[in-house]
């Protein structure tokens, strides 16, 4: 394992450190309990927070302030956060209006923030992220993960809870997305957890993990190395099965990276997914590329597929400024 | 319980968690993300820190602290599932001083029942309950049968092997194993494993006189 | 190899043509001679124009709009454009008030513009970036390459050039900005460029490359990996070895990825870097930290300093929307 | 200089070029960027595409066009200076033809000035002019010397090599290799090695009856 540390059990303090330095204009960090907030906390809204392991940055840190988060509650390196942050995340952003958590579909996070709701003395709402559909859903088991969708669900809900919309309107909003939205990954090498200090899967050089979730769990299958063009077909047939789109609709399309994977090569995956969509008909309207969920180092990439109607692509579209996403702003 | 007892089943699981490092970390390599051991190893280091302020409490309150200090430390979903074992011991140490078996046995049952709530999960889902279940029905049974301390203490540790392994040929439908589906198969879940080892750690101590 | 691409004498014309589908609403792609103008041409300005070989992306492309570069010419992975590049390049912006050519110091790259800024039938003139400190500089050599510092140069002549001021005034701010920004770069593994099919240089676990290059130019030295701050302390004292700022100077502290080190990776860096250059009683008063100047699938980064004075702070500061650097639009 | 000879040297310096690919990917991998043999063989492949276009042509104009078309497809370093070659050759074929030695070692003499000209370098700074320069100097004085025809050949084919070797301890002061001050010394130059290359399989083919 090399990588650019000095302590691993410092990696994460000092990385959250750093972060916030040189965003000092847009957050704010809290330490022990871990969380990071708006440089100026926003008035008469609802609180979105959101939290996870880290090693997915930007996601979450990256995406709080003006249009998307309140706060972000980073755990340890794909650990979950645990309720003490998102209490005092909750307390030191709650605006009067009531506290809308964004979680995605792991168990882990799951309990955590739902024994944090349980004991949080304001009115709070949860929507669940699950678009990764390598995941067979079921209602017998956890269903399935959520990756880089939240991103969209991030975006659109904070930018609905910035107009002073209520609780209830904010939780709809984000379970719509969620449910117009649809994930598929695959990996080309492992991630290495800084803490293991070895990969977390061995692949070989002619092999691909197809379906592999954020934190390297393995995906559907392992498989030979083949074309890019190949592999986005896998993908994309993957989305369109799940959401299943009328022909004709409109389109947001997220070419996300899980690290290591330049940005030559993410534009690349991008012209072949737009390819086979707009080959099916569908208007590809909204478009973004680069590393928005990453997977600590690991080479890899996801295609997301959101659903657009005007309230969605209103949402996208409106101002946000984050270390992560800016625009208008 | 005895505060005493207690603090010195943290030093004894905190060793026997470091010894397994490698067997931990690869099985939550295999069919997870790996970080099971870290979790419990950050978990352990926290609790043997309080041991002097600990020291001074009532059970039910040293109890109380565990369980605290572990959700928030271990995060993850072994982080909420531990601490419920401990918030609903203290919560039963607080209502009645389990000094006997039985009592004990209760309590623990009670603590199980509250993580079978907390995951929303059961028997034979490729999690630490597939350990704990058993383990809290042969502890109730026998205890509750009068049987010797002794022979309680080797059942028990049996029904978590058994349980511990039973996890080997399952397919998840809980946890991150759950992603899985068949592939998970083959391969022993980890928080049944570390939830067994935390068991027969335990139950050795108890054998032996303080 | 490992890398998504259908066939490696495809990558380039695929990679550019998803960068222009995605940001279709920046810049429009002429392919043959290639490059990349903004899609709405630009009036009554210098038409800044930048190019290079490809694979340090976003660079330049992802740099094309309104306050940064009218059009970018993309050479093959890592080998300069050709001089048919630039002359269609020029031809498609220039706007009346002549043409600047933003050029990193390589013979390739100088050569090549040099040619076409012969053949140019219109008022011109280049500014060289030379701001990385691993290279010795010399009036016999070469001398400096011009790495990550030269997107501080590209944002700041861009919004100068954006308020009508002429050529030379963008020429003279340009050198300026060049001659206070010093970049020193590490990396921990090779890049692979995709026809060769191997890794540019050898590396072992243990080992880093100090002062490497953005083609995997070996650097100044093979070196024993170590801590972060170890590492960091040699980059920093490297640049202002060379940049001797006053104490109590106020800096732009720019953190760069090399493209397969993750995010958490170059906080961790930044936090070290700025801790660092406070000691020495600079005040940074302006950051930025990502994978701005890429060398293709290289794990490393550098660290760049520019000196601020009002004109670049301002300059610096002024709305740009790229698909590369985007704020206040 | 004839238009036949020129279409068969290039399909042989395309076969030379080719054949040399390990040695010259990996002397640019050394203390460059690795990519001479892949701009080469680029270049090369333009021009066998464009050979019918170029038969019917007079000499002059099929090595304008060739070194446009270098021009525009090799980019890099060697690109302009590889072009600027063909361009100046064409210049001297059009005011006078190259139909004798002497006037063939003039043209190509201006041809290497105007590479020094371009590259702003000179003899010892570890480039192709270390193959060029001597090559050129021994082509002029062996031809105005009215030397045969094949010794002046074999003696080219000397110069080109004697050349390229000494670039092997030179530190270089130009191109991407001068960024590496003295941990350039003990690799020859890529752009060295691929000119005397070149001029070794044209003097070659020169050497034959066409
Ligand atoms: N819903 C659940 N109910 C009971 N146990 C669970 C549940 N989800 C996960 N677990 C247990 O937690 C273990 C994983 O713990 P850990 O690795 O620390 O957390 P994470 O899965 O968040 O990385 C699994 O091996 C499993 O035994
Ligand atoms: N200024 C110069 N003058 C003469 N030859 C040069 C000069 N700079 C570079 N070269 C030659 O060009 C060769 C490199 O060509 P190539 O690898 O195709 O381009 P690049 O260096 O841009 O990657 C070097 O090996 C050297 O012989
Ligand atoms: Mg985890
Ligand atoms: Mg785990
Ligand atoms: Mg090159
Ligand atoms: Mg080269």
């Amino acid at each position: 394992m090399k990588k650019f540390i000095n302590d691993v059990d410092q990696l994460l303090v000092e990385s959250l450190s750093g972060f916030a330095r040189a965003h000092a204009d847009i957050v704010s960090l809290h330490l022990d309990p871990n969380f990071v907030t708006r440089r100026h906390k926003a008035e008469n809204k609802v609180a979105i927070i959101s939290g996870g392991g880290s090693g997915h940055e930007p996601l979450h840190t990256g995406y709080v302030g003006y249009g998307m988060l309140d706060a972000a509650c980073p755990g340890h390196v794909f650990t979950s956060p645990s309720p003490d942050q998102m209490l005092a995340a909750a307390e030191a952003v709650h605006a009067g209006k009531g506290v809308l958590f964004i979680v995605k579909n792991y168990a882990g996070d799951v309990m955590n923030f739902e024994m944090a709701a349980e004991m949080l003395p304001f009115e709070h709402a949860t929507v669940l992220t699950s678009d990764d559909v390598a995941v067979e859903n079921s209602t017998y088991t956890t269903g399935r993960r959520g990756v880089a969708g939240t991103v969209i669900v991030e975006k659109v809900v904070g930018s609905l809870a910035e107009t002073g919309a209520d609780l209830a309107a904010c939780k709809a909003l984000g379970d719509k997305v969620n449910s117009r939205t649809a994930t598929m990954g695959v990996a080309l090498t492992s991630c290495t957890v800084p803490a293991a200090g070895r990969p977390t899967f061995d692949i070989a050089d002619n092999e691909l993990e197809m379906g592999v979730g954020i934190h390297g769990e393995p995906g559907r299958r392992r498989e030979a190395m083949r074309q890019a063009d190949a592999i986005v077909q896998d993908l994309v047939d993957a989305i369109l099965h799940d959401l299943k789109p009328a022909s004709g609709s409109e389109i947001l399309l997220l070419v996300n990276g899980f690290a290591a994977t330049p940005l030559m090569e993410l534009y690349l995956l991008y012209n072949s997914a737009a390819g086979l969509l707009e080959a099916q008909g569908l208007k590809i309207s909204r478009s973004h590329v680069g590393n928005t969920t990453t997977a600590l180092d690991m080479a890899g990439a996801s295609i997301t597929v959101c659903l657009l109607d005007d309230e969605i692509r209103q949402h996208w579209d409106s101002p946000v400024h984050t270390a992560g996403l800016r625009w208008q702003l | 319980m005895r505060t005493d007892f207690i603090l010195k089943a943290i030093e004894a699981v905190n060793q026997a968690v470091l010894a397994s490092e490698a067997e931990l970390e690869s099985l939550d390599r295999e069919i997870g993300d790996g970080d099971h051991f870290i979790n419990l190893k950050r978990g352990c280091a926290a609790l043997l820190d309080m041991r002097e302020e600990l020291a001074a409490l009532p059970a039910d309150q040293v109890l109380q602290r565990m369980g605290m200090k572990l959700l928030s430390t271990i995060g993850g979903a072994s982080g909420p599932l531990l601490a419920t074992i401990f918030m609903t011991l203290a919560k039963h140490e607080k209502t009645e001083t389990a000094d006997t078996l039985p009592k004990i046995a209760a309590a623990f049952a009670a603590s199980v029942e509250a993580v079978k709530q907390r995951g929303k999960a059961g028997l034979g889902e490729k999690t630490m309950l597939d350990t704990l279940i058993p383990v809290a029905d042969t502890f109730s049974q026998l205890s509750n049968a009068g049987e010797p301390a002794d022979a309680i203490y080797t059942a028990i540790q049996q029904a978590a092997e058994q349980g511990m392994r039973s996890t080997r040929d399952l397919i998840a439908t809980k946890g991150r194993a759950a992603f899985l589906g068949e592939r998970a198969i083959g391969h022993i879940d980890a928080g049944a494993r570390s939830s067994q080892i935390i068991i027969h750690t335990i139950a050795e101590l108890a054998r032996k006189p303080l």
